[in-house]
């Protein structure tokens, strides 16, 4: 059994999607997706795919969030309420 | 987004203009090195496109289009897949499959491939830049 | 002997093709446009009589379009049965398609073009129907007949007709689901739907299997036969105007429905097997309850057409009768009486039509004394009516002569009690109006009108006369009796 | 190597290298765009004639993609089948640009005119690039091109709704994507190949083995989830009324005819290519699953179309209950059921491609959707009309249309499997056809037989005649192939032969 | 009962399925669209790192050969990488078309609220 | 209301485990996806592509195609923002 990405990654990787999904301020959100998708890269590289890990990061780390901020920016920041 | 994300800020409009250019090297020897070591035409192609980004976040979209035109995007959108397409169809006619690099085309086959292939990478480089700043361009707005 | 012809097809595509040069020529030019209605009656009738001698001695024609299915083509196979029924739909069609002139232009239709181009797709997929080869053949030409009839029902675009028109558009297409379920359920069982002169089903299935089929053919076909309790679309499409009525309501349509059941009875099951399967007697008795029915429920009419409608319902069950008692005079009456049927009908019909054009009246209790102002056609009502009761020595009485004698052969004389019951019903609801007509005084409106154009009286006195000469010299060569007892052998 | 043997890949290629120049070309002069689309379809439709007839004479083909012999190389495996689909697909298309000509130019801005072709373009050459590949991590590439395109032209008009409903499209879209990115997963990491002909290999001796077949059933699940939301396949059909009524007609019409069939040959491709028919007919029945929600499929679809009031909405809703039609032909896995529902996707995707095209012309002419509105159409457009009715008793399947041919089949496939089952199936079938007539026959009637709403509106104001032609071609293809059905069958029936294995 | 080498055997493949489905809940229960699609995202990633990890061998490198190793180095297996290239891309793709459509939504709608959206319809 | 939803992610997430319960371990270098085709990418591919990087020699190459449709991909993707946002 190997321990590829460190368990700790894992557990990381996945409170930071929690914390992406619950953050109702959205740039925030973004802010912290773009850290998961960071950590996520690191992941793949740890996993011996560094090119997947280096296209993760330039994608999602990088081109994904710039898009989600102009998004952002073009729409409404914080997410409504749901009543 | 017609200003720049930092208004005025000299530093910032002055380190943009000088990384810039080490982002795109940087990406040119990603391009370049994608047969020996992790990376290739994708990944360069949107790591050109990220020192566009930053430019236009830097400077203001204006100037950053203006080192980018639409007339030169343009071709550039369609060159990948078409190069692709081409080269394909040129295997095709030197009597290979499509895409089939190691034909003997003016020169020996490990050669051609070698050149095929090469081509091929800056082909999808050069589009997944254009588009890449296409989109963040159209998303920007004015 | 059985020859390839394109001649089937020609019946066919004939009048197919008129009718798409009914639709281009439009409205602009009416005179071209009912020259093409008469052209095409007049071709598809001499295409359907030059098959005649061939098929007259026995022989047969085929032609086949296109593969389907393997082993079932679209295809026609032309035996002396279709030919019958041909042959009365194309030759009443001249007929009607006078008529139809003079009574669109009386009346000043609209959309005449809709109604000439519906008209002639109607009888050209009737005659499609009775040259069918094959059960798939036949149902597709039964299909397009459904789709054609339909835009006719709806012609007047009243309220009403628009839901005689859904009415009639759901009972014919669940009809027509029946049918295709029936068919492939019968493609599965025998990998073929070709007609055979003893029918192909023996054999096959189980006999479960084979009762329900048959109940579900009956269904389908049943429909479009009018039979009771599935004849409500027919009364309502009485808002067709009256020609339509005439010949597609009276004639071609339902006997289309007939004509699938005689099929299914002896090209399909085959007559023996329909006999060993014990279907027949359920099928007489419906048959008995709709004649008993449709002619009860004439009773209770006002209006002229749907008295005729209900009046159709009744005597269209005779021929099923004749059908299900499956002995030589039965059958022979039965397939008379869809020649004589629709000659008393359809002059019936045609008088019914002229009455509206003249004075604009469609009940019956509106009708009194007519009879003085419009004598012609009140005497071609009245041979039409004497025939449907019966009497002599109009055609009537012959096909029910052959039936009644039948019902004794087959061993059922309840059947000719049934007849004799519908005969007194028939009486109790024909004389009432014809004494009207003639014994009383006309009053209101009636007073003014006239004798109708000839281009309608023509048809009426025709078709009449051609009712009065079947029923006086039934013995002479070619008369609907002769053929029927030719073609069955007896 | 013959020219002949590349024409797997030249049919893709032909729109894809169109896709490709139309923006530049489009950029220099926005009226090229078109003529050269028109030319390019008409060569990919000869490109997949000759395909057909090479696929006919020589069986199935398989080209190596690079000239690495599969499963190291991708392979693209034509059979009877995907040629049929190149020939439906490129047919339609065709008739979808020659339309456009004068369509586009009125509905859209024309600033999108270049964008609209090229992703016009684009999405013929996914669903062909999907109809021929043998390789299924390639599939789904070519289905992301076409899904990718086709959200795009859903909302290229711009207006409100249509955006929304694009949304509506992407999202659920999405979803299918990924979830046929974790079948391919899970398919993957059991026998390590992606190629279909090696992966039915590899996976027969799994069928059952311990604890890997519960992977296999997930994997399978997966993939019906996934590739059911791309047909529309109910219950996933939620996306399809919106986008395909909100689309241009044009756009609707590739939409309703082909796109979501090519959604169908992907699940036809998992059942059969993939998984064995013994496998997915018998060892799990989920042939017999796919055809009872394709049951369900034709009535529910059928009677939320009567509801409608919105012309195109109501074509919408009608195939959401005919692509039930073909994947219930396709789950009976029967011989003549299997035929039929190929046969459908063609007799479908003709009738229903008129139907939207003529929905087009309506709105074109007088701006109309609401059926009630449609009243006295029938004077002022006769030609249009015409082929309307047509299409329409196509769909209900009335003999002589090509829409009979299909129902007969299914209805023979329903009655071959010889269960109970199939007898519900074909109620499903003719109720379904019954249906499908009520709410056809209400546009029929007040196009025919109800008085218009304004006097005026009985002049006759004929269509375009450019935008008439493709609409009277297809009528006319709905009848004679009605007639003529030896013509599509004799690549549909070997199809369904070669699937089925029998 | 519980048997932990199997558990934990596959332990990636375990959060693979936890983000598979915070993705899959941001994607179907949060009303924000934006958030969807940061939801598609999550799930996307999540089922990337699934392929890269049934690609990866224990013990084993990246895929290069110049990696200078004899025949006894065991490479990881590179088909996921190449195949996650091509889902990243199809990824960035859906996504910046469904940013677009957020945008345009937005312009017209003025809210991105999938309830309101709904109402508004 | 979110029940609804709630119990079809919990439905896919008992799924998914399931499925992960049939796959061979983690790292296993005996799994087919290990065993079937990779060795030949791993043997031949630098002879063939004259690539050292095997990721890269697929991608061009071997499944050269998909990168193909993948570059078609973004180019879709970019037409269909174009025609929703006009190109700026």
């Amino acid at each position: 059994m190997i321990w590829g990405p460190d368990i700790f990654i894992l557990a990381i990787l996945v409170v930071l999607a929690i914390a992406a999904v619950i953050s109702r301020d959205l740039l925030v959100a973004t802010v912290i997706f773009s850290g998961y998708s960071l950590l996520m890269a690191v992941a793949y590289v740890q996993l011996n795919s560094p090119d997947v890990g280096f296209t993760e990061a330039a994608v999602g780390a990088g081109v994904t969030t710039v898009l989600f901020i102009l998004t952002i920016a073009r729409t409404a920041r914080m997410e409504e309420d749901g009543s | 987004m017609s200003e720049s994300l930092f208004g005025e800020d000299v530093i910032v409009r002055t380190i943009a203009r000088l990384v810039a250019p080490f982002i795109q090297l940087f990406g040119l020897y990603v391009l370049m090195h994608g047969h020996v070591s992790p990376g290739g035409g994708f990944q360069a192609g949107v790591i050109i496109a990220s020192s566009f980004i930053l430019l236009a976040l830097a400077l203001g979209l204006p100037e950053s289009k203006e080192r980018f035109k639409k007339t030169i995007r343009l071709p550039m959108e369609s060159s990948g897949p078409l190069i692709f397409a081409l080269i394909g169809v040129t295997c095709i006619l030197a009597g290979g499959y499509y895409l089939q690099y190691g034909i003997a085309f003016l020169f020996p086959p490990a050669v051609v491939s070698a050149i095929l292939i090469s081509a091929v990478e800056i082909g999808i480089g050069i589009t997944v830049l254009a588009m890449i700043v296409t989109i963040f361009y159209a998303m920007a707005g004015d | 002997m059985e020859i390839y012809s394109i001649r089937p097809i020609l019946a066919v595509v004939i009048p197919f093709i008129c009718a798409l040069l009914i639709a281009v020529t439009g409205e602009k030019n009416r005179d071209l446009r009912e020259f093409w209605t008469l052209a095409a009656s007049v071709l598809g009738c001499m295409v359907v009589i030059s098959m005649f001698p061939h098929i007259y001695s026995g022989g047969k024609y085929i032609f086949t379009v296109a593969q389907i299915v393997p082993g079932v083509e679209l295809g026609f196979r032309v035996d002396a049965f279709g030919m019958f029924f041909a042959f009365l739909s194309s030759f009443l069609w001249i007929v009607t398609s006078v008529y139809s002139i003079g009574y669109m232009r009386a009346l000043k239709e609209h959309a005449q073009t809709r109604y000439y181009f519906c008209f002639a797709a109607c009888i050209a997929s009737a005659v499609g129907i009775a040259l069918a080869g094959n059960l798939l053949t036949l149902f597709v030409f039964y299909e397009i007949l459904t789709m054609s009839a339909f835009p006719l029902v709806m012609h007047e675009e009243t309220s009403a007709a628009l839901d005689a028109g859904k009415k009639y558009l759901a009972y014919t297409l669940s009809g027509g689901a029946l049918v295709l379920f029936g068919m492939a359920m019968t493609y599965t069982l025998t990998g073929t739907l070709t007609f055979a002169s003893h029918g192909f089903l023996a054999g096959h299935g189980s006999e479960q299997l084979l009762k329900m089929l048959f109940v579900i053919f009956i269904l389908g076909f049943g429909v479009k036969a009018a039979i009771i309790p599935l004849h409500s679309w027919l009364p309502s499409a009485m808002v067709a105007p009256t020609p339509v009525s005439a010949l597609l309501h009276a004639v071609a349509v339902v006997n289309a429905g007939i004509f699938g059941i005689v099929r299914v009875v002896t090209n399909v099951y085959g007559i023996e097997l329909v006999a060993d399967l014990g279907l027949l007697l359920p099928l007489a008795i419906v048959a008995s309850i709709t004649i008993i029915f449709g002619s009860i429920f004439a009773l209770a009419q006002d209006n002229l057409k749907r008295m005729l409608a209900y009046s159709t319902v009744s005597q269209l069950s005779y021929i099923i009768l004749g059908a299900a008692l499956l002995s030589p005079s039965s059958l022979s009456g039965g397939v008379a009486h869809i020649a004589h049927q629709g000659f008393m009908k359809i002059t019936l019909f045609f008088c019914a039509g002229a009455i509206l054009v003249q004075t604009g009246k469609k009940n019956l209790s509106e009708m009194h004394g007519i009879g003085h102002r419009m004598p012609l056609t009140m005497i071609g009502f009245t041979i039409g009516a004497l025939g449907m009761i019966g009497a002599p020595p109009i055609c009537g009485f012959i096909s029910k002569w052959y039936l009644g004698l039948g019902a004794l052969e087959a061993g059922h004389p309840i059947f000719t009690a049934v007849l004799m019951a519908s005969t007194l019903l028939n009486t109790a609801y024909f004389i009432p109006p014809i004494y009207n007509a003639f014994f009383k005084e006309p009053e209101g409106d009636l007073i003014e009108s006239r004798e109708a154009s000839w281009w309608l009286l023509g048809p009426i006195l025709l078709c009449a006369l051609i009712s009065l000469i079947f029923g006086m010299v039934p013995m002479i060569p070619y008369t609907p009796l002769q053929l029927a007892r030719t073609f069955l052998g007896v | 190597m013959t020219w002949a043997s590349h024409l797997p890949i030249i049919v893709v290629l032909i729109p894809l290298l169109t896709a490709y120049i139309t923006p530049m070309l489009g950029w220099m002069d926005k009226r090229i765009c078109n003529p050269l689309v028109i030319v390019s379809t008409s060569f990919a439709f000869i490109a997949s004639l000759l395909l057909a007839r090479s696929v006919l004479t020589r069986g199935v083909i398989s080209y190596h993609m690079g000239g690495f012999a599969p499963p190291f190389g991708i392979a693209l495996v034509v059979d009877y089948f995907g040629a049929y689909m190149c020939i439906v697909i490129s047919f339609l298309t065709l008739m979808a640009a020659i339309y456009s000509r004068e369509y586009i130019a009125k509905e859209l801005h024309e600033s999108k005119t270049a964008p609209y072709y090229t992703l016009l373009m684009l999405m013929t050459g996914g669903m062909m690039g999907a109809s021929v590949t043998g390789d299924l991590f390639n599939m789904f590439v070519f289905f992301e091109i076409l899904s990718i395109s086709s959200y795009a032209l859903v909302a290229i008009t711009g207006k409100k709704v249509a955006i929304l409903a694009s949304y509506k499209y992407l999202l659920l879209g999405a979803i299918g994507t990924s979830f046929t990115l974790v079948g391919i997963a899970y398919l993957y990491i059991l026998t390590g190949t992606l190629n279909m002909a090696d992966l039915s290999v590899r996976l027969a001796s799994l069928y059952g083995v311990g604890r890997s077949s519960w992977t296999l059933l997930v994997a399978l699940a997966f993939f019906m989830v996934g590739y059911s939301i791309k047909a529309a396949l109910f219950p996933l059909h939620t996306w399809l009324p919106d986008a395909h009524s909100m689309a241009p007609s044009s756009i609707s019409a590739v939409l309703s005819g082909i796109l979501i069939k090519v959604g169908a040959l992907a699940l036809i491709r998992v059942l059969f290519n993939i998984f064995q028919p013994e496998f997915v007919v018998e060892t799990i029945p989920v042939t017999s699953m796919i055809s009872w929600m394709a049951a369900v499929a034709i009535i529910v679809g059928s009677l939320f179309a009567i509801s409608q009031v919105d012309l195109k909405r109501m074509l919408a809703y009608s195939s959401v209950a005919h692509i039930g039609f073909i994947i219930l032909g396709v789950g009976l896995a029967t011989g003549y059921g299997t035929t039929g529902g190929i046969l459908h996707i063609f007799n479908h995707a003709m009738a229903k491609g008129c139907l939207f095209l003529c929905a087009g012309a309506i709105i074109y002419k007088t701006g109309l959707r609401n059926i009630d509105d449609l009243a006295g159409l029938g004077n002022k457009m006769p030609f249009t009309m015409a082929a309307f009715t047509i299409a329409a008793l196509s769909m209900i399947g009335i003999p002589p249309t090509a829409g009979f041919i299909s129902k007969f089949y299914l209805g023979l496939g329903a009655l071959e499997t010889g269960t109970w089952s199939g007898w519900v199936f074909i109620g499903a079938i003719l109720l379904g056809s019954l249906l499908t007539a009520i709410f056809y026959m209400r546009v029929i009637n007040n196009i025919y037989f109800k008085e218009p709403l304004h006097r005026e509106d009985v002049q006759r104001d004929e269509t375009p005649l450019g935008m008439l032609i493709p609409i009277l071609i297809l009528a006319g293809g709905c009848v004679i192939f009605g007639i003529f059905p030896r013509i599509p069958l004799s690549l549909a029936e070997p199809a369904a032969k070669l699937l089925l294995g029998i | 009962m519980v048997n932990f080498g199997f558990l934990l055997g596959h332990y990636n493949y375990w959060a693979v399925v936890v983000l598979f489905l915070i993705g899959l809940y941001a994607m179907i229960v949060k009303k924000n669209l934006i958030k969807k699609f940061m939801g598609l995202n999550i799930m996307d990633t999540s089922i990337f790192l699934f392929y890269i990890s049934m690609g990866d061998v224990e013990g084993g490198v990246s895929p290069i050969i110049a990696h200078g190793g004899g025949s006894d180095v065991i490479y990881v297996n590179p088909l996921p990488s190449v195949l996650i290239l091509t889902a990243i891309v199809v990824a960035i793709s859906t996504t910046a078309l469904a940013l677009s459509l957020i945008i345009k939504i937005y312009e017209e709608y003025g809210t991105l609220d999938s309830d309101r959206l709904v109402e508004l319809m | 209301m979110k029940i609804i939803p709630s119990i079809f992610i919990l439905f896919i997430g008992v799924m998914l485990a399931a499925a992960v319960a049939g796959m061979p371990e983690f790292g296993d270098p005996n799994s087919p996806a290990n065993t079937h085709i990779v060795p030949y990418y791993r043997e031949n591919s630098l002879e063939e592509t004259g690539v050292t990087e095997i990721v890269t020699s697929i991608v061009v190459s071997y499944r050269g195609y998909d990168t193909f449709g993948e570059v078609t991909v973004i180019f879709t993707a970019g037409t269909g923002v174009i025609a929703l946002l006009g190109r700026k």
